[in-house]
């Protein structure tokens, strides 16, 4: 069934919101009310709710199957998240109330921020960033602010060349140079590399740990001392974070600034792209150029400090990152899932993960390719493609190949140092039944492949809402919009 | 633990079939010396019983905006959000769904994009929009960013009526970019001369309408002159239910829109998560920053949608992506598109009617007592008033009383010698009752 | 996909609660203290939200699609609704709080019950029976015990064959006879036929009205005029409500008692059967005999009367027929359904039904047989399976094309007075964009069936998550509950 | 309307399309005179905010249970529902759907209705169970209807340790129906001598247990004389939280067992709706009330479900069905079986342990204030205890202090000379401070 678009059932004198009917009091708009319709379709409340369930039903979501995205995290989303995050106290309650009347409010963020540094081994954390990227940022430019304020002009940032997308744009986006250090053959960055690429232009390394190839890098804490001898600071990607948790802290291996995803270590749901939340946390190196706002926390009492004006001595932040003082909802949820795990329960969640994730390569490794197979995986396994080789069957194949199978597909074509890349991440929240089945059938489908099946692959998926998507033609000539379309008279 | 559905049975089975004797072997790159002995300095887990105790305890000592008499605004409202929207947002689907990277099984999340990318463009007079920021003060940031992508300068200029928060976002980004922002001075009474501030080197001047202070701006002089000089417009909204009865920037020839959005579908949620809206012209398109729905067709030749000019984005282009932002605000922006649909063209204009005029009514009555004055000629649902004293106090004063009469403006400017001026925000939320009592109390305060 | 039951995969030893550990305290159990496993099996939280999630995607509903089931009323349930039942104040709330401490939730009931003898303009409501066959249930007992109280033998019952099955059932389960009285050929109950079945030991009549054929009676206020000319009572079913409210009123007509299934009238969800509710009005005749507990106003107090001990003067409550008082969840939603539309909508909504109806009736009735057409329809149109003579396709071959059309079936074999009934109710939740693609689907269909095209009916559904299921099976060998299968050694 | 999608225009087309100047044509079958001209005297449709402050204020004016230590139970209790629960239960497709006529797109009602038989057989200790009733209550006036076709015999037992609603819903019905019950009087001690009043004419005897008044009954020698004398034995249960730590009645030699469900899945609600577990032998199915799923396959031959032995039901057997039942309580069985999934059978054992030993404490702590007689050797979570003046009265001051003690007898057995006589009732929820606070309350006030 096909379900047609806001724009093609509304009308824009439906609605389905009753309200009262305003007086006939004069308006204050001067010379700038409104002139022309808006062209906003309105829907009754059935109309609109049998819309939006029915569009929803074309999703695909970790609470209907197994979402093995790798390095995206698709845990389960506790319920008691969702109804902690409604507390009237929480939801509704204005950033800008007087701090007075916001005191457990203050407090949530105060504890929400020790968890993140005790577990991460930290010193100061900054709450605001909205998102990963938006705490990379934040992290970046704390950086480049203690560079700048121990008058150090070294403009350049390592990344290695496994990094994800978001590490070179960040650096780019606040002035850095980039400079690529090359990967190892068995998925690691050597510290020895580093050291080479290191000169006294550089001023930080950026470095996802666990790494994007899914592996603990082995030489971490050398690499971290390399940066520190040159003076420069070391910033941890902490996309994957959730594979250590409880096990190693950030801390301990010589990290200066990292970015926690909420979403993904403490499972706030990702709601289809977002939001998000970013929280970025400090060493003692780095703690003093926490940007605004944050709350300081002192003999229990937390206070938010919000301008330039109140900030106590040694406080340097280097300015103001977003509106209002970052993601409550998400903190609120986060701190529901940290108080249910406890200590325990999030060491836990991560050895767990990683063990479903060895789980799946020890079951698959015989008939998929592993492209690093010198080191344990973490909580993420990567294959490549090279089990397809002569098969005719693409990655991308295989991917839609696994729609008809009733699972999401894996992370495709990440990261890019691996051809073909297959990234597998089960996460904690799968049963061992569920890996099994997952196994068999990927197993399955690994001999369909290379058994010569392959129009199974290339005409995939054909149980899916859609067929393949033409997605050149859509960014060759982009159809951004609805318009109305011409009279068919 | 509740949420893991390993068993110890199934953890040996594991590791036995992986070929290791203990779970740490798996983590076996880890330093020895770095691997953690024991539990960190944190409680035990707990069930549910006990985590609402703890959680309910903390949003107890919170003064609920909706159990009080509420005129707080300045970037964020107060609105009433629909039953329904809270509920749709809930659906499995659509909460626990990633980004549509799989457009065949994800064919919800993109048609609901695309639908919201049309109704913000709409509602914001523009061509195109993307598929949601982080929020307007983010947007207002990378929509500074895209104007010297697009001019090839790098000098923004920030007028006087934009929110003092969104133009710290600007200058923090601007400033570890080595990019210039020109900062005009606060501009409660509307009357400051913005034109002369646009040069050649202005890469673009940032005005938001209505502004901080609530007075309502015709941005058509101010795109002349700005584009007389090869600067582009940005235009910034932080209360999109004005929309419904002021003329949409997009008319007034904004080159880039902004948007704050948490008005419609998002709860206050002390200060987050929101949903930033951004449009531009079609001919801006590719350096755009954000995620973008586009529709096109499947195998069989059924419309379909799927995200796309992904080349723009920071997995394809590093270093030279357009931002490196990497989520939307799906889930904030669903909810506002549902509550809009649920509103249409006429509920939406109706709604602003009604948070105009109570604001108009309560402008008049507190203007009517001796020693307030109201700042504002024109405005939309807020408005400043000069008070005899320090507005902080007297709202710290009203709060003890149960009223939260608005923003001080020294909240927003400390230092900035505003002590005097007090927001006020109206929406269709505050009864008579409300701004009765609002009036009462400041009367008897001052 | 299939989904396992929880016995197949769940397991005794898991929990997704976690609670903490018992002392070691001593047990105070006698010598009952359980001593065998239950086989009860447990699921950890992802697991149980998966396997919910996943059944729940089996099933039609109105959220999804139109759901046309006449007598039924799938009309839209609001979230306010649900919403404003989760208040605390009403869902926390035990029924044997002090009265002094629940003030509001008995004036809630007490508002109800005036809206419901309001609309009905009827003397009194009895707001405990928990479905609309329990109200019935306890309108029959009001009438026999009336009749007791008056001193007269009339034990029997006359109820229409066209009636609803728990007619007959609710008055011969407290030992009333039933007599059946005939329809009329224009699907309609004479009075003239009453009349003729009415003798010294007929005690009530039950009526539906609007009828099971989905027409209004036009005899309707002569039939009580003859039975309460004989010293008898009128029960009227009140399952067809809706289609009248704010129209007519029942006790403009003779009504003596009617019970309101709140969840077809006032919309509380139907919850993939149940739970409904019942509240029966009554009659200034037997309105002191309404059962225990009621709410009692007086001078805008509300009074709970639980107890004979409780009762005031001329109240003679026949007894108790529920634990408490009745089913307060769906009162607030119902109460929030009423405040929504107010008296000026509630019309509109009975209206719109009745619209939609006809004009389903309008499009179609070129193509579908229907049994009476000389009256209108009220909120549903019958049609019989004539128009299918001679195509091999039966009604029930029918609906289940029409599932694979994307529909629930209309209402079928009932009533049984016609050959091959179809019972359409769209009620006034359909847009009429909404009820022309039906139509439109229908007559496609009425055109493939009579083109003979009958294996597209014999053999549907086909795009269902199950192909036509074996009933007969099912009866003849019973197999109610799962249990461990044999160990397949 | 928001709930209205018809425009004007809409109903203007279809009246023409049906051919009718106006909509009154099509109630032609109305006697003119009863058609109503106005609108009746009650208010007029409004807005969601406003149903909301009206429905709030009512709410607001309601002691709500968490708010305060709580002891009330006397058949309903107060258990903590996990999150999930209520999450799954407003899912549109177990929300919004019907009775599962058509099995091929229900079988997710129908797979649930199969498990929740299955795991209230269980529970119960039973061979086959039904897919709910309305409640506890009326489910025993059920089964004793069930016990007369059976027997033959329309004579019931009801003892002194029966629900007093219960008891009544029972005499109601067999009072109409003509059918003679014996009622026992109050036990509150459990000294009743119940085998004395089996006889031949007796259908079936109907024990509670725990009792009302919070004994634990032995089950097994009334089965006995019940079985000697032909007549059934009907066991009730209205706390089965209780069943994860005492034998189930199935165990103990009942025929039919009847539970109130409330506890698990479902709030209090001042009352309903709740779910009524009713579960019998396999032979005595064909005279079972209400729905029943069952397993069958379908024309490929995959597992499925459907609603089975309808031959039993009124929309069949019309005046000879076996109950006039038309629905049961799907939505909170659905409730129902996702928490005892949830639990699984540790966490219910674990959950009734922490619910013993509370009730135990509780129970030790106020046997120690001078002047309060504890009746119970045996309980679970619920006891009875003797003040030395009337309970009613303790109550209502107890409660003005912000404490619900639990419930007076004479609030259920008014008159019978049991004022003195308290329930008490303790479970998960209520924290060991909360029994201290009822403790030194009561110790106060006494």
């Amino acid at each position: 069934l096909e379900e047609a678009l806001i724009f093609e059932i509304g009308r824009p004198d439906t609605s389905g919101v009753d309200l009262p009917a305003p007086s006939a009091a004069k308006a204050r708009l001067g010379s700038l009310a409104r002139k022309a319709p808006l062209g906003l379709p309105g829907l009754s409340e059935p109309e609109a709710v049998r819309h939006y369930v029915r569009l929803s039903r074309r999703n695909y979501s970790i609470d209907a199957g197994l979402y093995p995205l790798g390095s995206c995290t698709m845990k389960h989303n506790p319920r008691l998240n969702e109804k902690m995050a409604r507390l009237a106290g929480f939801s509704d309650v204005h950033p800008l109330q007087p701090t007075s009347t916001v005191p457990g409010a203050l407090e949530l963020i105060g504890e929400v921020g020790r968890w993140l540094t005790e577990l991460t081994g930290m010193a100061a954390v900054a709450m605001s960033p909205k998102a990963g990227a938006h705490g990379e940022l934040a992290g970046m430019m704390a950086i480049k602010a203690a560079l700048k304020a121990r008058g150090l002009d070294k403009p350049v940032v390592l990344v290695p060349e496994s990094a994800h997308g978001t590490n070179p744009a960040t650096a780019a986006a606040i002035g850095f140079e980039v400079r690529a250090v090359p990967a190892r053959a068995d998925g690691t960055v050597g510290a020895a590399d580093v050291r080479a690429a290191i000169d006294e232009r550089v001023g930080a390394i950026m470095l996802t740990n666990p790494n994007t190839c899914g592996i603990f890098e082995p030489e971490v804490a050398e690499i971290a001392a390399a940066i520190h001898e040159a003076g420069g600071y070391f910033y941890c990607d902490g996309a994957n974070f959730n594979a250590i948790v409880g096990k190693v802290r950030p801390g301990d291996f010589g990290v200066d600034a990292m970015h926690i995803n909420l979403h993904k270590t403490f499972s706030t749901p990702h709601g289809g792209g977002g939001p998000g939340a970013g929280p970025v946390v400090l060493s003692e190196r780095l703690a003093a150029f926490a940007p605004l706002p944050f709350v300081r926390v002192t003999d229990g009492e937390a206070v938010l400090v919000e301008n330039p004006e109140d900030t106590a001595d040694g406080e340097t932040p280097y300015g103001r990152l977003t509106a209002f003082h970052g993601q409550m909802g998400m903190f609120t949820r986060a701190y529901a899932y940290m108080l249910s795990h406890g200590a325990d329960g999030l060491r836990q969640a991560s050895e767990d993960a990683v063990l479903s994730a060895n789980y799946l390569r020890a079951c698959l490794s015989d008939v998929m390719t592993l492209p690093f197979p010198d080191h344990p995986s973490m909580h993420e396994v990567l294959f490549d493609d090279r089990f397809l080789d002569g098969t005719g069957v693409t990655t991308l194949d295989f991917a839609k190949a696994m729609i008809d199978e009733g699972y999401h597909p894996m992370t495709m074509y990440f990261p890019l140092v691996v051809h073909g890349a297959m990234l597998i991440e089960p996460t904690e929240s799968e049963s061992k039944a569920a890996l099994d089945l997952f196994a068999a059938t990927l197993r399955d489908l690994v001999f369909a492949a290379t058994g010569g099946d392959s129009e199974r692959f290339t005409g995939a998926p054909r149980f899916a809402p859609r067929r393949r998507l033409d997605e050149t033609r859509a960014a060759r000539s982009p159809k951004l919009r609805w318009d109305k379309p011409a009279a068919a008279e | 633990m509740r949420y893991h559905p390993l068993t110890d049975a199934d953890r040996a089975d594991m590791l036995a079939r992986i070929g290791v004797s203990g779970i740490d072997a798996l983590y076996a790159d880890v330093p020895a010396d770095e691997l953690l002995a024991g539990f960190l300095d944190l409680p035990k887990g707990r069930g549910e019983l006990e985590v609402e105790r703890v959680m309910g305890r903390l949003a107890a000592k919170n003064l609920v905006a909706g159990s009080v008499p509420f005129f707080v605004g300045a970037g964020a409202y107060r609105h009433h959000v629909p039953a329904s929207v809270d509920h749709l947002i809930q659906r499995s689907e659509f909460l626990t769904s990633y980004t549509p990277y799989q457009p065949e099984i994800t064919q919800g999340t993109l048609q609901v994009l695309f639908e919201f990318q049309t109704q913000v463009a709409n509602l914001l007079g523009m061509e195109v929009a993307n598929a949601s920021m982080y929020d307007g003060s983010t947007g207002t940031g990378e929509a500074v960013l895209m104007a010297h992508r697009l001019t090839g300068r790098r000098k923004a200029v920030l007028a006087g009526g934009l929110h003092p928060h969104y133009a710290a976002v600007v200058r923090t980004l601007s400033e570890m970019a080595g990019d210039a922002v020109v900062t005009l001075p606060p501009d409660p009474t509307a009357t400051e001369d913005l034109l002369a501030a646009i040069d050649a080197e202005t890469s673009c001047v940032v005005v938001q309408t209505p502004t901080v202070f609530g007075h309502l701006v015709d941005l058509a002089a101010i795109a002349d002159k700005a584009h007389a000089v090869g600067a582009l417009l940005v235009a910034v909204v932080t209360e999109v239910v004005a929309l419904g009865a002021i003329e949409p920037p997009g008319a007034q020839g904004a080159d880039i829109v902004v948007a704050e959005g948490q008005s419609l579908g998002n709860p206050l949620g002390f200060g987050g998560p929101y949903v930033g809206l951004f449009a531009t012209r079609k001919k801006f398109v590719r350096q755009m920053p954000g995620r973008l729905a586009g529709e096109t067709v499947d195998a069989e030749g059924r419309r379909g949608f799927v995200l796309t000019l992904s080349t723009r984005e920071q997995h394809i282009r590093r270093e030279k992506a357009t931002s490196n932002i990497c989520t939307n605000a799906g889930l904030c922006a669903l909810a506002f598109s549902i509550h809009l649909t649920l509103l249409g063209e006429a509920g939406l204009s109706r709604l602003a009617t009604l948070n105009h005029q109570a604001a108009v009514a309560l402008a008049d009555a507190l203007g009517g007592i001796a020693g307030v004055e109201v700042l504002n000629d024109t405005l939309f649902n807020e408005f400043t008033i000069r008070l005899p004293g320090d507005a902080a106090a007297l709202v710290e004063r009203l709060a003890a009383k149960g009223i939260l009469a608005g923003v001080p403006v020294s909240r927003l400017l400390p230092g900035a010698g505003l002590d005097d001026l007090l927001l006020v925000a109206v929406t269709e939320t505050v009864t008579p009752e409300d701004r009765a009592a609002l009036v009462a109390a400041i009367r008897a305060a001052i």
